[in-house]
């Protein structure tokens, strides 16, 4: 059997090695489709394949959820994670604004699209919560989605760069330089929903929040929120 | 067989009014650079819609604007060599030469297509394709396209400009051919009046897009008022005349009305009716039949009118029979030998030119 | 194999595929629309125009946005087409080949225009006069005189199809073997931290398909261009 | 105002601007490289051919990011234009308008090539019979013969400019006011639920400018075809 | 002044191999279609670079591959007339007339202007583009161009070939004065000998890629053995005149190595030299002076050959000074006759052209 996974690009590390291993305990397949949550939650209105549906935040799911296009109590909150402060220096940063456009040097501080993309709105929300965000918002660079505000960073373009937790895992050269506490931003989640009959959801499902996955998800640097 | 022509159009600056009605053989479009004839042309070809007019071929309506008839191009079965060779880039010359075939899906006679091959000297080219052809080599190509289209109605406009004489000659028996055996309508174009007198059976004469004279080819080429519009380099006469021998010295006898004629070698049969052209220029006139000359052809006739051109010239009309002769001198001649209308008169004549032959004419 | 990744090979093969078809079935109506407006006046025409040129006007997203607002399984074409025809592109590779077309047509539409205005009319009107019904003076004189323009335009079509990413995402997701394009398995990688090796390595073959594809057309082109020019 | 947003004006400004740039200040060049890819033999002629291609076969983001790489204020010419010349495009609006050149370029490049390869070099001869230089003859036979291929390629190369998202936004981002262009605005709106509305009024301007600019180069472009064709 | 071409090229299976020597004036280029006389204009104008060869003006070299010289295109300062009119189609008739002063950055005489816009007839195009010009037109257009690049030699390839013959006669002239006047060197390619024997100093026939007679325009000529090349019908001879007199009733007096002529109004100065073309064809042989004919004019000379051709003609070529007649009459005529080598004879001319006027000649 076959089942298709839509999911949130930013998952792709942690996504492409489960389904590798329910392949092997299961001898199904498990092919996940990559893109951005709101392309995703689109395409599942317009009737694509998707069997299961990971999105990066609640507002898409919320969406499929009020047309009724997610399974009965099929959602689940499957993962959280943290916002991060990163930069090539590892020396650590205090989240006040001198310090950080001290940092930036005249450079651009990369963060997702502020008004668009979870990464940049949870971000903006922290800066608010902080005060500092009128005096950074003229040095912000949004990127379309996460991962490239993270290249920015990494190709020095950027001397600090907002994102999530589980995009800093395997940079060696990049290094967190602060963490915002959660309490300044809405909650980060990673909801997760049916979005077919297909008999084989179940079993995917379960091994979404079974003990091998959750490993694999910590690795990556994600939260597992496990409960029902 | 009658081809009727009837055409108003302005484009820019430019409006052409002409009509003309002319029996089966070649039409001749005469004039001078701009005054109309490759538009008269290409109105008949269907390739321009004319505001006003028609063209008729016999029974055949190519198009009457009034009728709203309309028959396309394609319909028309034309063979056009046009003004420029528009020969098809990207085609072989053979591809060329069968492209009308083709297009009507037919068999293209392979006797046919040797002949026109051998008759244009273009054997040496099939393979080839048209962009580095020679100037004359690419008129020669399209006339064998259009020769090998068998067309219902030739259009040839300036076919043989590009040309030497040489080619020439052999390409305007082939012509002279079609309009007789095949008896397809030619509509002709040239600024050579020699080629003209040749093929043609009427001429149209055109001067700013109007017809400026009109009529049978002898008539309008031995009209001295027409001469201003041909050149009067070129006026002449045209004589009927009848083939009665070939001598043994390679000479062909005709006779005319005002005597008989000997020409080189006209490749004839016995008995055929002929018209032969005499340049008003090539004619000297003698009062007294000449002895010891090397002319072999004298004519007899009556002088009918003299009328004085703009030069030194005069030009003298001969009545023999119910035909004309036409001879320039020059005034002084004239008063020298006190010529006067009604004198009879010996035309001494040097080169002769063969105008057309119509058998049965 | 693994070289370029688990999916690395299927997506290369299916971007060829898709490029190819969406080049090849488009490529008809590519010609018969160029033809159209570079020989026709009617009303509407600069519509027409518009229209092809949209998908190079819009943000790729927007225009994969659009095909799925028309041909997904639950828009209006989309499920009349399924009910009726039987014909699914939504999330199928099918689906990623309208993509790509779409996304290529205005390319291959202007050059092919541009090669018609460049026939001389004349030409076409010698083979009508030689008894070519329109059609024929069609295929046999102007179809061959535009073959270099249709090689740039298929090529440029072609070129286009294989980078082709945002309209391809967002209208038919990338679901590996099935709709992961070549673009969006190296987008995907981009997403990966780490993943830049591979992305690499899947640009490099993307280029040389493509390079191949250039110089094999450069190589005709130019062949048929010579032989236009006689010799 | 609010009708497009709080930054909705700005980004179609901006788009303008950026568009027009891109391609006023490449035309030279694509000018140039058309000419020698049309006329010209020389060994790694394929070479620079692929390299104009190369953002047409790219995934957009690619190219924004190799870019990235070249032009970046940390990277190798970033820095040498920053530090000799006090040029510096990464994260201006200059930058996007490179980035927008770049991906236009491919297509203004043919267009322009095709427009040149169906120039008559006999009439080029004739200029130069006549006392023209090479110079001269380029400027007074062939560029004014090829100007509905260099309108045609323009009008392309706008379009394009338009509505290129992916290597702009990789490349300069999108800061507000600066770099963030039409397309980017466009893309932002389509992430979050209910923003569509938002988005399809972008669209629509989008579509407007650049249609405005679509008929305009027709009308222009029939007018010059029609004079080469006379009358 | 002289002119010296050599070049050797080989195109497809084509082989050009040609070489001569030219004094001042103007070379004619004649030969059948596709024997290569455009390729020599365009190895000459620089438009083909030849494998081997040179080409040299006086002292200036336009171009010698054994050197390694080439003068580049622009700087050969050339009136080209194309066998194909090649105007440039987005500029109107002025600007394309124009083109060449701008090009020099170069003024253009008004009084020049307006002298060739005149002959041309083409002041009413001045404002149109070419597209929709007739065939003439466009060649006329053509000619100005080349004309007003005010050039320093002159490649005319079939120039009037599409021209009627009244603007033949009106250009003509102007060529000739060109020649004479501005010592402009030309290279004339044509298939007509009229204008060639009118215009040529120098005549150079080629037969596929080869010279197959060059020389002085009157030897070539009056040679029988180059009748073939030439075209029976257009064989003739050159004679040397002086002008005497222009008497009353229009006619101008000349004097020949045979006798006077008078010819119509010639438009000269008395005591000039001229040369006169007398076609074979044109000539009547009489053993007697003969009395009461039209025409005026008898020259005066002795047989000394006597060419049998092909066909029933003999070529008989006549003594007269140094110079020579040639007539073209039928064997039986000769026999008749009995015309032997020696024998005195008087020539009777009808029609006479003025082929060349070189003053102090
Ligand atoms: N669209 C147009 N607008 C204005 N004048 C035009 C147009 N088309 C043709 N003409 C003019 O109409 C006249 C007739 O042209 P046409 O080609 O029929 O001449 P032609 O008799 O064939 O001359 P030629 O012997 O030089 O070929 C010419 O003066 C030409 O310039
Ligand atoms: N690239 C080529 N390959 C092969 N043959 C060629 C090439 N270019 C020209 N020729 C041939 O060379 C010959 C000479 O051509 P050219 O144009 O000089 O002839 P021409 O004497 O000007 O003839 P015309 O009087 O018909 O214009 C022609 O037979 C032509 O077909
Ligand atoms: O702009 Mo794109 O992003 O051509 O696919
Ligand atoms: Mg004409
Ligand atoms: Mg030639």
């Amino acid at each position: 059997g076959e089942v298709t996974v839509f999911a949130a690009s930013s998952l792709k590390t942690a996504l492409d090695e489960i389904a590798v291993q329910w392949q092997t305990s299961s001898g199904h397949t498990m092919r996940v489709s990559y893109a951005g949550s709101s392309a995703l939650a689109r395409q599942i209105q317009q009737g694509a394949p998707a069997d299961i549906f990971v999105s990066a935040n609640v507002d898409w799911m919320d969406v499929l959820d009020q047309q009724g296009l997610l399974r009965d109590n099929s959602r689940r909150d499957l993962l959280g994670n943290r916002l991060v402060l990163i930069g090539t220096d590892p020396t650590p940063a205090a989240l006040v604004s001198d310090d950080i456009l001290d940092r930036l040097d005249g450079g651009p501080l990369a963060m997702a699209m502020v008004s668009a993309v979870p990464a940049g709105i949870y971000g903006v929300q922290a800066w608010t919560a902080l005060h500092i965000w009128d005096d950074l918002k003229p040095h912000v660079a949004q990127t379309d989605n996460v991962r490239s505000a993270l290249a920015l960073v990494a190709l020095g373009e950027a001397n600090l760069g907002v994102v999530y937790a589980s995009d800093v895992v395997a940079s060696s050269d990049i290094h967190v330089v602060a963490s915002f506490p959660q309490t300044l931003h809405d909650p980060i989640i990673y909801p997760v929903a049916r979005v077919s009959e297909n008999p084989l959801n179940i079993s995917a499902m379960t091994f979404l929040a079974g003990a091998a996955a959750t490993e694999i998800f910590r690795k990556n640097g994600f939260t597992v929120l496990g409960g029902q | 067989m009658s081809f009727s022509v009837s055409i108003r159009h302005r484009m820019g600056g430019f409006s052409l009014d002409v009509a003309f009605d002319a029996p089966k053989g070649v039409t001749a479009l005469f004039g001078r650079s701009g005054t109309g004839k490759t538009t008269v042309v290409n109105a008949v070809a269907g390739l321009l819609k004319p505001d006003a007019g028609y063209a008729r071929i016999d029974d055949v309506t190519l198009f009457d604007q009034a009728a709203g008839i309309w028959l396309p191009v394609h319909k028309r079965r034309l063979g056009y060599v046009f003004q420029d060779a528009r020969l098809f880039p990207h085609m072989t010359v053979e591809e060329n030469l069968a492209y009308g075939a083709k297009a009507q899906r037919r068999d293209m006679s392979k006797a046919q297509k040797d002949r026109v091959i051998d008759l244009l000297g273009i054997g040496d080219l099939l393979a080839r394709r048209p962009a580095r052809l020679s100037g004359g080599e690419k008129q020669r190509v399209a006339i064998g396209r259009a020769l090998l289209a068998d067309p219902k109605l030739l259009l040839l406009d300036e076919p043989l400009a590009a040309l030497d004489e040489a080619r020439k000659a052999e390409i305007l028996p082939f012509l002279e051919r079609l309009r007789d055996d095949a008896q397809i309508p030619i509509l002709y174009v040239s600024h050579s009046i020699a080629e003209v007198a040749r093929l043609a059976t009427t001429v149209v004469v055109l001067e700013g897009g109007r017809v400026a004279r009109a009529g049978a080819m002898a008539d309008v080429l031995s009209d001295p008022d027409a001469v201003s519009a041909l050149g009067v380099r070129d006026a002449g006469a045209v004589l009927a005349a009848k083939l009665v021998a070939h001598h043994a010295d390679g000479l062909s006898e005709l006779t005319t009305c005002g005597g008989a004629l000997l020409l080189p070698g006209v490749q004839a049969e016995i008995g055929i009716h002929m018209r032969v052209r005499i340049r008003a220029q090539d004619v000297i006139l003698s009062r007294s039949a000449p002895q010891g000359l090397s002319a072999l052809n004298v004519l007899k006739g009556k002088i009918v009118s003299m009328r004085q051109g703009a030069g030194p010239g005069v030009m003298v009309r001969i009545a023999c029979a119910d035909e004309h002769i036409l001879a320039r001198i020059t005034r002084r001649s004239a008063v020298a030998m006190g010529l006067q209308n009604g004198d009879e008169i010996f035309a001494i004549i040097k080169s002769v030119s063969v105008a057309q032959g119509d058998v049965g004419g | 194999m693994s070289w370029l990744g688990p999916d690395g090979w299927t997506a290369v093969l299916l971007s060829l595929k898709v490029s190819f078809w969406a080049v090849f079935l488009s490529l008809p109506f590519s010609i018969a629309i160029a033809w159209i407006l570079a020989r026709k006046d009617f009303v509407g025409k600069q519509v027409v125009n518009g229209l092809v040129h949209l998908p190079l006007i819009l943000p790729p997203v927007v225009t994969g946005y659009i095909l799925l607002m028309i041909l997904g399984r639950n828009a209006p074409v989309g499920a009349f087409l399924e009910q009726y025809l039987g014909i699914v592109v939504a999330f199928r590779w099918t689906g990623a080949a309208v993509a790509a077309a779409v996304m290529a047509f205005p390319l291959t539409v202007r050059a092919i225009r541009l090669a018609i205005e460049a026939v001389n009319p004349g030409l076409e009107d010698a083979a009508s006069t030689l008894g070519a019904s329109r059609v024929r003076v069609f295929f046999t004189i102007t179809l061959p005189l535009i073959v270099p323009g249709i090689i740039a335009g298929v090529v440029m079509g072609f070129a286009k199809a294989m980078g082709e990413f945002g309209a391809t995402i967002t209208f038919v997701s990338a679901i590996p073997g099935r709709t992961q394009t070549l673009p969006s398995a190296i987008y995907g990688q981009l997403q990966v931290p780490g993943g830049e090796d591979l992305a690499l390595r899947l640009v490099l073959v993307s280029v040389v398909v493509a390079m191949a594809a250039l110089v094999v057309s450069e190589v005709v082109s130019r062949r048929v261009a010579r032989r236009i020019a006689g010799q």
